[in-house]
């Protein structure tokens, strides 16, 4: 945390940090540990409340062009208040608690839900020096405190006491589960090669570019790429995105969990769906897309927290793309996916992973040999695997009436 | 379906469901889907009983938008009915009004002028791709996308709704048809506006089929889901694209040659394994049929009247008697059933629905599926509440 | 320190304490979580954190699922199975007791107890130091593990899964 | 008093609340978690040792994890059969499940 | 169509109604009175709960394609901040009673209505909802939603174009931007003494019982149309 | 292989995302209050009444409350009655005119028959379409001096049709008078008619 | 396909004793149909439907008709020979006589693999109070389920072996069937701006004593 | 204050709880002073398409979740034991890595054993 010596043109670099030990400076020393802390936590509470706020809009626009209409545009200039008339309306919305309900959960599960989602946020490296707490497990701490957010899904649609939140309630317990496991196989690999939990020293094994373009993120390596694509689509089914959308499918269960959810507190579970997509979709930079480090040398004039903050929104635009495209699994094909599909190839791809770091010494000739088991170490089980997934399945020839 | 016929006949009973249930199974939940429920396309119901996720019951529930059309129809005069027509199957006025219009003239004898049957084959194509094209959408909105297919379908239904609106002067409630003919006659300019479309649509046809045709998700969605026996499906009266796909070949534009059809060269694709991809494709690809139709339409389209000049707007009275005229709707056969008594109001008035009566089938084709799948098979036989409970 | 020892004492006790005597048991199941994460967070306090973290992943993530699945799938059709009936109330006492007289003979024991060593920093142990130990010295023990969890999964399912047909002699 | 015996202390209370639940709950679920905490209480001891011995040896830690483990396959097989038992008894009263004997 | 295609007499038409100015003087200066931050609350509370209407994904008959055709490309409900069409009514803010109501349907409609938190709007849209339209005279239509619950908007039409239902939106808007967050003028939802529940009907044997609510509808008094005496 | 029509359909989604900033057609989105969408010419919504002039609407409606259009009404939402006297109408024959002539567009299903049945082309339908209101009774019953717009209004949104209809109505009027000139003629000793009003004619 | 005449007699040839009667249509259509009696309906639709030769597998449509009581009044000419021996005169006499009512169910059959129809079948009940069951035939077609349960609740036909015979459009607690011709409404009238006929009654019969007229 | 390396994460967890909870109190201060609340037995009933609630919703479930749920069980402490092992992968001995093989390879087969069974499968 504490920033290293500053060379004079990387002021903008470490602005964030300065500006807070300068308002931290003028407090007592013992309540310098508390400021700071608090300083932090409200920073990136703010800066990810507004990305919530503007990604929801962003989303609305996006999905909008995507289907050839403009979005919300007159809610201010462009726009740009929607999300806060949103609020307002959402603030001000009664509250419904069904009288059947168990009240105590229902008023806990968004509460709950929030805090968890924001955890995860305290070990991301936003930047070069930009991170909340340090920690020798941090990748561990950041799953440790996603695994709890079932645990508020299921209070939600339990509590509830409506039939499509219970069953949205059994469903979002048994696509969480089924898709944490790939979620962590994913990452394994890279801490083999990485040979650390810990985020920043993540970031810092990718750093430097191999003839000063090609950056080394373990995106761009058969076995990373493998365990990247693996990684969103758990991050997309863990945060109960569309295609994974089950547990509040619209057109299946209502709204699913959330059907008796009404007010500010439904306006929590949407904060807390952006919170941990933002979460899941930072941690994707920092374990495969080499955090905040510049794709190339030449850029790396750009502070580190934009080259992150360009990663997670690209990242954030896929998700919102894929929503917009593809239609809705259902369970049985969700589950299948998760334990036939992406269980097997993640722990294929451990495989892959170990014999690529035990290969690191390969050079020349070899390093072709290298690249080309590895690739087909990847590409051959998907291919097995995705054939058996897809079985049975594929397009069709028609014939027509003979008269 | 190779049981002899009287098991395949009857309905599913409901009472056997505790017997097939494991008694360890859990608790049967009862769950009603609708009236008001995002997938079920209006104000129909259909208490489900669920093992987990799996239906073992369902019940259709009708009614709710049960609007006496047929009473209505009897306590107004035969020209009066014509606007009621529209408000049937309401994304399909044009259909609707040709079927009353042609049990009409069947009823009275009114012949109608070849100009007036190719528009009224122009008008009914058209439709058939506006109803396709949104019954694609709203089948695709069903399976979980997110609004994208459907707009992309409203998008090109507002392109024919613009050509509708311009020739008949309202967007969906069109009352075009007259006994014995059109309203108005089109000018050059809505013609070449029809040509345009034709010629785009295979375009957009294109895409669609690029956004999501090919899509392994809708594909492993719907391939197997909901599968119709043929033998089930002609018992139970099932007509249209849902027919079709059980591999009947049934098209009454075939079938009874009604209207300016004979003329035309079009071929009637057939599903072989009666699921709900069947079902969507052979409707993508009889969109496909129907440009083909346009074309010639509007390449023959001859001049002359579009009225029969024996038709009489008011005073219209035909002789006692009772006419049933069908066509091939794009849901399916629509029918009316008029009897006359002399008088200006039918004796009596029946719309023969093709929605309601496919549904006869929805318990069958969704038991043992889920929840999930029961909204895409209600999605893909595709109904209009408006036209099930009238 | 002290003081966060004793919040986390509190917490871990009065949620595991509660958690025990609610009717309610999915109520009990969420307040059990809670008292695992109060653990977890002692495991931190101790500076253990590998362990804090892994016992929210496993007893916060994956056991409480367990534990939730089997509350709802055993949910008895009539509320009043959870009732006490007046045969087992000398039971309870007699288990109150027996508990109860557990506590205070360990509590003592700790007590009397005078332990040597009470070290203030706590010991240095990073993740690389516990894959290093587990792959070498505890690989026997980790293979052991690997054969339990193994068994235990084999185990649960074949149990807990439905039989496709149940045969007769299933049922003595 | 130190921290450890305070550490103790909290391990050996959570120990006899596992113990009570495990006791006097006919509910067999709740008497898992019973037992669920006893296991954690001694899981404690563990840690506090290792914390306050100030030895190098890390056993403590590791022994955690292996504990854990087991925790975990006494939970799937424990609760697996709680359920087993509620299908053929309809009940998950421990004093129903007497009659597996017979 | 332009307002130079209004009616010359167009003062007595619709358009103009007193919803559509969003405050007068006379309220604004009341509300200084009652102080600078019940001004700038109400404002914010209203411009934040008219930008953000969102309608229940309820559609009853032909008027729901035009409806949810309002909703995409070519009119794009979206642009005023109203696409989310949320399934619950526990989210929705905006009930679009869009087609038919028949007897039979009538008492789900308000248990909808009743089950939806406020502050909520409902727009009568197209002939039907407002009164039975064209089948008013069936047996099993309910002539007017208006008969059971407040309706806000009434925009008439079979159907009425997306464009019209768009600018019912917009009138709605001006509505709620009107509503005084205190006093007398105050809508329902902020008042204590004002009930917000309408009781549903039952079925009965031959029709609803009762027939209407009378709390929210009375048959216009004195009739307004001369009548044959 | 597994995910090609994912990526397919992704492909096609990009390319509308893309293409809604540069292809008209790919965002056919009209700002509606801003912009007022071009109704074709035949559009209807609900009908109005035709009067020959805009100053006096009253006095030169061509409707003579015949009630047909109340009678073949499918909805029956015309309300007609007749005036106790009579008064001249453009061609200036006497006529009775409707005293009450009321329309409910809360029950209109907009279906253009009474047009097409008015013998006196004195029933069009209006394109008006922004009539959403806060009160039912009061706004959407209206009676005959809100459905009074003048022939110039009609010709301003139905051209071609309007111009048909006047020149049919000239048509008929040259052949009443003819006729009556013809009648004039016959009976030579007769005295002239009376002066037409200066009302008539079309207002192009 | 055969004509309604050749298929009667088939039938008749092949149902000894059942009633089957041709009922022609005057109309242009010349849909002809034939009138079943209700004791061998079913056996007939069976028939129908496998006979090789019509095949008639597709049940369109079903649907009632009411046929309410009918006073007739029939004028019979009778010639009276004059007892004077002059020219017969012609007397007319006027007879009322009442129609019994009826409720009629209508079956348009189809054959999709022969591609022929449709032929009509129609049943009536004995009257229209308390004989209206008629044979179901949804054991022959399954597109009678719904439509012989429509035929139920809005015409009050009831329908032995129908395997679920409720109301299908109204509620259940309803107990009038709206479609037949004697159906009053419920009254649930208030106001109505624009009344007409039957309205323009009730509207009276609600506001005796209507508001003065305000005439301009 | 010591600065304690995890007294970040509490104060970040307190933070995080109270944030959820603070904004739900300024809408519970919205209620307060100007939207009285008005419940109703109608409004406060359980939400089922428009229909009153028949039946209740906590019932007994199918067994086949559990099964879902002891799998990941397992898999959870597997993936728990091979994260340090992931860590000191690149300093670790041959024999080492064959342990943490048939490790993995015990637990692939009990994967590979459930779906053999159909146990993966969604039913």
């Amino acid at each position: 945390m504490t920033p290293a010596a500053v060379p004079p043109d990387r002021w903008l670099e470490l602005a964030p940090l300065q500006l807070r030990d300068w308002v931290t400076g003028f407090l007592p020393a013992s309540l310098q540990w508390l400021a700071t802390g608090l300083i932090t936590i409200v920073a990136i509470l703010a800066v990810f409340g507004l990305l919530f706020a503007y990604l929801t809009l962003a989303e609305r626009k996006i999905l909008g062009r995507i289907q050839n209409r403009p979005g919300p545009n007159r809610t201010g200039w462009f726009g740009l208040l929607q999300p806060f008339a949103d609020g307002v309306k959402a603030l001000t919305k009664e509250d419904v608690v069904p009288r059947q309900a168990d009240p105590v959960l229902h008023y806990l599960a968004p509460v709950v839900l929030v805090a968890l989602s924001l955890l995860g946020f305290a070990v991301i490296p936003f930047g070069r020096h930009l991170v909340a707490v340090e920690l020798d497990a941090a990748v561990l701490y950041f799953f440790a405190a996603g695994a709890a957010t079932e645990l508020a899904i299921f209070m939600a649609g339990w509590a509830s006491r409506n039939k499509y939140a219970l069953l949205a309630a059994m469903r979002a317990l048994a696509q969480l589960i089924s898709y944490e496991l790939p979620l962590l196989l994913a990452f394994v690999p890279v801490v083999m090669l990485a040979g650390t939990l810990s985020t920043t020293a993540i970031v810092a094994a990718q750093g430097g570019w191999t003839l000063g373009v090609l950056p080394h993120w373990f995106v761009l390596t058969p076995w990373g790429f493998a365990g990247f694509v693996i990684f969103m689509i758990a991050a997309l089914a863990e945060s109960n995105r569309s295609p994974f959308d089950l547990p509040e499918a619209e057109s299946e269960l209502i709204a699913g969990h959330l059907t008796e959810y009404s007010g500010f507190k439904y306006a929590l579970f949407f904060m807390a769906e952006y919170f941990g997509m933002c979460a899941l979709c930072g941690m994707a930079v920092t374990l495969f897309l080499g955090g905040w480090q510049a794709p190339c040398a030449a850029l790396e004039c750009i502070p580190s927290y934009a080259w992150f903050g360009a990663k997670l929104l690209t990242l954030l635009l896929g998700f919102i793309w894929i929503r917009a495209t593809l239609p809705r699994l259902r369970m049985d094909q969700l589950t299948r996916l998760a334990w036939k599909f992406l269980v097997p190839l993640a722990l294929i791809n451990l495989g892959t992973a170990a014999f690529w770091s035990l290969t690191a010494g390969w050079t020349g000739g070899l390093q072709l040999v290298r690249w080309a088991v590895a690739l087909a170490l990847v590409a051959g089980p998907f291919v097995l695997l995705g054939r058996r997934l897809s079985r049975g399945v594929a397009p069709r020839v028609y014939r027509y009436a003979s008269s | 379906m190779s049981a002899p016929d009287s098991s395949f006949l009857a309905p599913p009973a409901g009472s056997q469901v505790r017997a097939v249930h494991d008694e360890f199974h859990g608790d049967l939940l009862e769950v009603s889907m609708g009236p008001h429920h995002p997938s079920t396309h209006g104000v129909f119901r259909m208490i489900v009983t669920l093992d987990g996720e799996t239906i073992v019951k369902l019940k259709p529930v009708f009614g709710y938008l049960h609007r006496n059309h047929e009473k209505l129809g009897e306590n107004t005069s035969y020209l009066a009915s014509m606007p009621y027509t529209d408000r049937l199957d309401y994304l399909n006025s044009m259909t609707n009004n040709w079927a009353y219009a042609l049990a009409v003239e069947r009823l009275a004898g009114l012949a109608v002028p070849a100009r007036a049957e190719y528009l009224r084959v122009i008008l009914a194509e058209l439709t058939r791709l506006l109803n396709h094209s949104c019954l694609a959408g709203f089948l695709l909105q069903d399976c979980g996308c997110s609004g994208t297919p459907l707009m992309y379908a409203f998008r090109e239904r507002e392109k024919i709704l613009d050509l509708f609106e311009s020739l008949s002067g309202s967007r969906m409630m069109c009352n075009f048809q007259r006994f014995g003919g059109c309203r108005v006659d089109p000018s050059a300019d809505w013609l070449a506006g029809v040509q345009q479309l034709t010629d785009g649509y295979g375009a957009f046809l294109d895409e669609f089929e690029a956004l999501l045709t090919g899509n392994e998700i809708f594909m492993a969605r719907t391939q197997g889901v909901g599968r119709l026996a043929a033998p089930l499906a002609i018992s139970a009266g099932v007509t249209g694209p849902v027919l079709r796909a059980s591999g009947v070949a049934h098209d009454l534009r075939k079938v009874d040659g009604y209207g300016a059809y004979p003329q035309f060269d079009f071929r009637v694709p057939l599903g072989d394994h009666g699921d709900t991809y069947d079902r969507y494709m052979v409707r993508i690809l009889e969109m496909r049929e129907s440009i083909q139709i346009l074309r010639q339409a509007l390449a023959r389209l001859p001049d002359g009247p579009i009225m029969d000049p024996k038709a009489k707007l008011r005073g219209f009275r035909p002789k006692a008697g009772e006419a049933y005229g069908r066509i091939e709707g794009p849901k399916g056969e629509i029918g009316f059933y008029l009897i006359s008594d002399g008088s200006p109001n039918p004796y009596r008035y029946r719309v023969r629905p093709p929605s309601f009566i496919n549904l006869t089938i929805l318990e069958d084709l969704c038991l043992g599926h889920t929840v999930a799948d029961a909204v895409i098979i209600l999605g893909s036989v595709d109904i209009v509440l408006g036209e099930v409970d009238r | 320190m002290i003081l966060a020892l004793l919040l986390i004492t509190l917490l871990i006790l009065a949620s595991a304490a509660v958690a025990m005597v609610l009717r309610n048991l999915i109520h009990s199941a969420l307040l059990l979580v809670l008292s695992w994460c109060g653990i977890a967070a002692f495991y931190l306090w101790a500076g253990a954190e590998f362990v804090a973290f892994a016992q929210i992943l496993v007893y916060v993530g994956a056991i409480s699922m367990v534990v939730l699945f089997a509350v709802l799938l055993t949910r008895p059709a009539r509320d009043a199975e959870l009732s006490v009936p007046a045969v087992t109330v000398l039971r309870v006492a007699a288990g109150l007791m027996a508990a109860g007289m557990v506590a205070s003979i360990l509590g003592l024991a700790v007590l009397t107890t005078r332990f040597s060593g009470a070290a203030t920093r706590a010991p240095q142990l990073t993740v690389k130091d516990l894959g290093a130990l587990l792959a070498g010295p505890h690989a026997a023990a980790l293979l052991v593990t690997g054969v339990i969890l193994t068994v235990a999964l084999l185990g649960a399912v074949l149990i807990a899964a439905p039989a496709p047909a149940p045969r007769p002699e299933d049922h003595s | 008093m130190t921290p450890l015996t305070l550490c103790l202390l909290l391990s050996c209370g959570l120990f006899s609340v596992g113990l009570a639940a495990a006791l006097t709950r006919g509910n067999a679920i709740l008497v898992l978690l019973g037992v669920e905490l006893m296991l954690n209480a001694a899981n404690l001891n563990f840690i506090a040792f290792w914390r306050f011995s100030g030895g190098p040896a890390s056993t403590g830690v590791v022994f955690v994890l292996f504990s854990l483990a087991v925790a975990a396959a006494e939970a799937a097989v424990g609760l697996a059969l709680v359920i087993a038992v509620y299908r053929h008894q309809q009940s998950i009263r421990l004093q129903d499940a007497v009659r597996l004997k017979g | 169509m332009s307002d130079a295609a209004l009616p010359p007499d167009s003062a007595a038409a619709p358009a103009a109604t007193p919803a559509s100015e969003p405050i007068t003087p006379a309220q604004r200066d009341d509300l200084r009175r009652q102080g600078i931050l019940l001004t700038s609350i109400e404002e914010l509370y209203n411009w934040g709960r008219s930008h953000s209407v969102w309608p229940l994904n309820f559609g009853l008959a032909c008027c729901a394609i035009e409806m949810i055709a309002a909703s995409m490309a070519r009119f794009d409900i979206a642009r005023f901040g109203s696409e989310v069409f949320r399934p619950s009514p526990r989210q929705a803010d905006l009930l679009i009673v869009s087609g038919t109501v028949t007897k039979k349907m009538a008492p789900q409609v308000i248990r909808l209505w009743n089950q939806m938190p406020e502050p909520k709007y409902c727009i009568a849209m197209g002939a039907c909802a407002i009164s039975g339209g064209p089948f008013k005279q069936g047996y099993n239509v309910l002539k007017g939603i208006d008969r059971f619950i407040p309706v806000d908007i009434f925009i008439p039409g079979c159907p009425p174009r997306p464009e019209a239902l768009l600018h019912g939106l917009v009138q709605l808007q001006a509505k709620i931007r009107g509503q005084p967050l205190t006093g007398p003028d105050a809508p329902r939802h902020l008042r204590s003494d004002v009930e917000c529940n309408c009781p549903i009907p039952e079925f009965g044997a031959h029709d609803l019982v009762p027939t209407q609510n009378p709390t929210v509808w009375q048959p216009p008094q004195p009739i307004v149309r001369p009548d044959k005496a | 292989m597994l995910g090609t029509g994912l990526l397919q359909g992704l492909a096609v989604t990009a390319k509308n995302l893309v293409g809604s900033f540069h292809d008209p057609a790919r965002l056919p989105t009209l700002e509606y209050p801003e912009v007022q969408p071009q109704l074709p010419e035949a559009y209807r919504n609900f009908p109005f009444l035709v009067s020959e002039s805009a100053e006096d609407p009253m006095g030169t409606l061509r409707c003579v409350a015949c009630q047909i259009c109340e009678k073949e009404c499918p909805p029956q939402c015309i309300y007609i009655e007749k005036s106790k006297d009579k008064k001249p109408d453009a061609a200036g024959k006497q006529q009775i005119f409707p005293a009450v002539f009321v329309i409910d567009t809360s029950v209109c299903m907009s279906c253009q028959i009474c047009v097409e049945v008015c013998p006196f082309e004195s029933i069009k339908m209006d394109q008006v379409f922004a009539i959403a209101t806060t009160e039912r009774f009061g706004s959407l019953l209206l009676t005959r001096e809100q459905l009074a717009k003048p022939n110039s209004y009609y010709h301003q949104i139905h051209p071609t049709e309007a111009a048909e209809v006047d020149r049919r109505l000239a048509a008929d009027r040259q052949a009443a008078e003819d006729k009556a000139k013809a009648a004039a003629a016959a009976k030579s000793a007769a005295p002239t008619p009376p002066a037409k009003p200066a009302t008539g004619g079309p207002a192009a | 396909m055969e004509t309604v005449e050749q298929i009667r007699d088939r039938l008749l040839a092949r149902f000894p004793g059942a009633t089957v009667e041709v009922r022609s249509n005057p109309s242009p259509s010349g849909q002809h149909s034939l009138l079943l009696g209700a004791a061998t309906a079913r056996e007939i639709a069976q028939f129908l439907r496998d006979d090789p030769a019509l095949r008639l597998d597709q049940c369109s449509n079903v649907t009632g008709v009411d046929w309410p009581e009918k006073e007739v009044v029939e004028t019979t000419k009778t010639t009276v020979p004059d007892p004077a021996g002059g020219p017969a005169k012609v007397v007319e006499q006027k007879s009322r006589r009442l129609e019994p009512g009826c409720l009629e169910v209508v079956y348009h059959l189809y054959s999709i693999a022969l591609r022929h129809g449709p032929l009509v079948l129609r049943l009536r009940t004995g009257n229209r109070t308390d004989q209206v069951t008629l044979p179901s035939l949804t054991p022959v077609w399954r597109a009678c389920e719904f439509q012989e349960r429509e035929v139920f609740d809005l015409f009050g036909v009831r329908f032995e072996g129908h395997p679920d015979l409720r109301r299908i459009l109204m509620w259940d607690g309803f107990q009038d069937h709206p479609m037949r011709r004697d159906y009053v409404e419920p009254d649930d009238y208030e106001w109505e701006p624009t009344p007409h006929g039957a309205v323009l009654a009730k509207a009276k019969r609600h506001y005796p004593a209507p508001a003065p007229a305000a005439k301009p | 204050m010591t600065t304690h390396p995890y007294a970040f994460l509490a104060l970040f967890l307190g933070v995080a709880l109270a944030f959820p909870i603070v904004l739900l109190g300024v809408a519970q201060l919205w209620f307060w002073f100007f939207q009285p609340a008005k419940p109703s037995p109608m409004k406060n009933d359980v939400y089922e398409c428009g229909l009153p609630p028949a039946g209740d919703s906590w019932i007994q479930f199918k067994a086949h979740y559990y099964l879902y749920a002891i799998l990941f069980l397992i898999f959870d402490v597997e993936v728990l034991f091979l994260l340090p092992f992931a860590v000191a992968f690149t300093g670790l001995p041959t024999g080492a890595l064959l342990a943490m093989l048939a490790f993995i390879l015990l637990l692939a087969e009990g994967l590979v054993w459930a779906w053999h069974r159909g146990h993966l499968e969604w039913k």
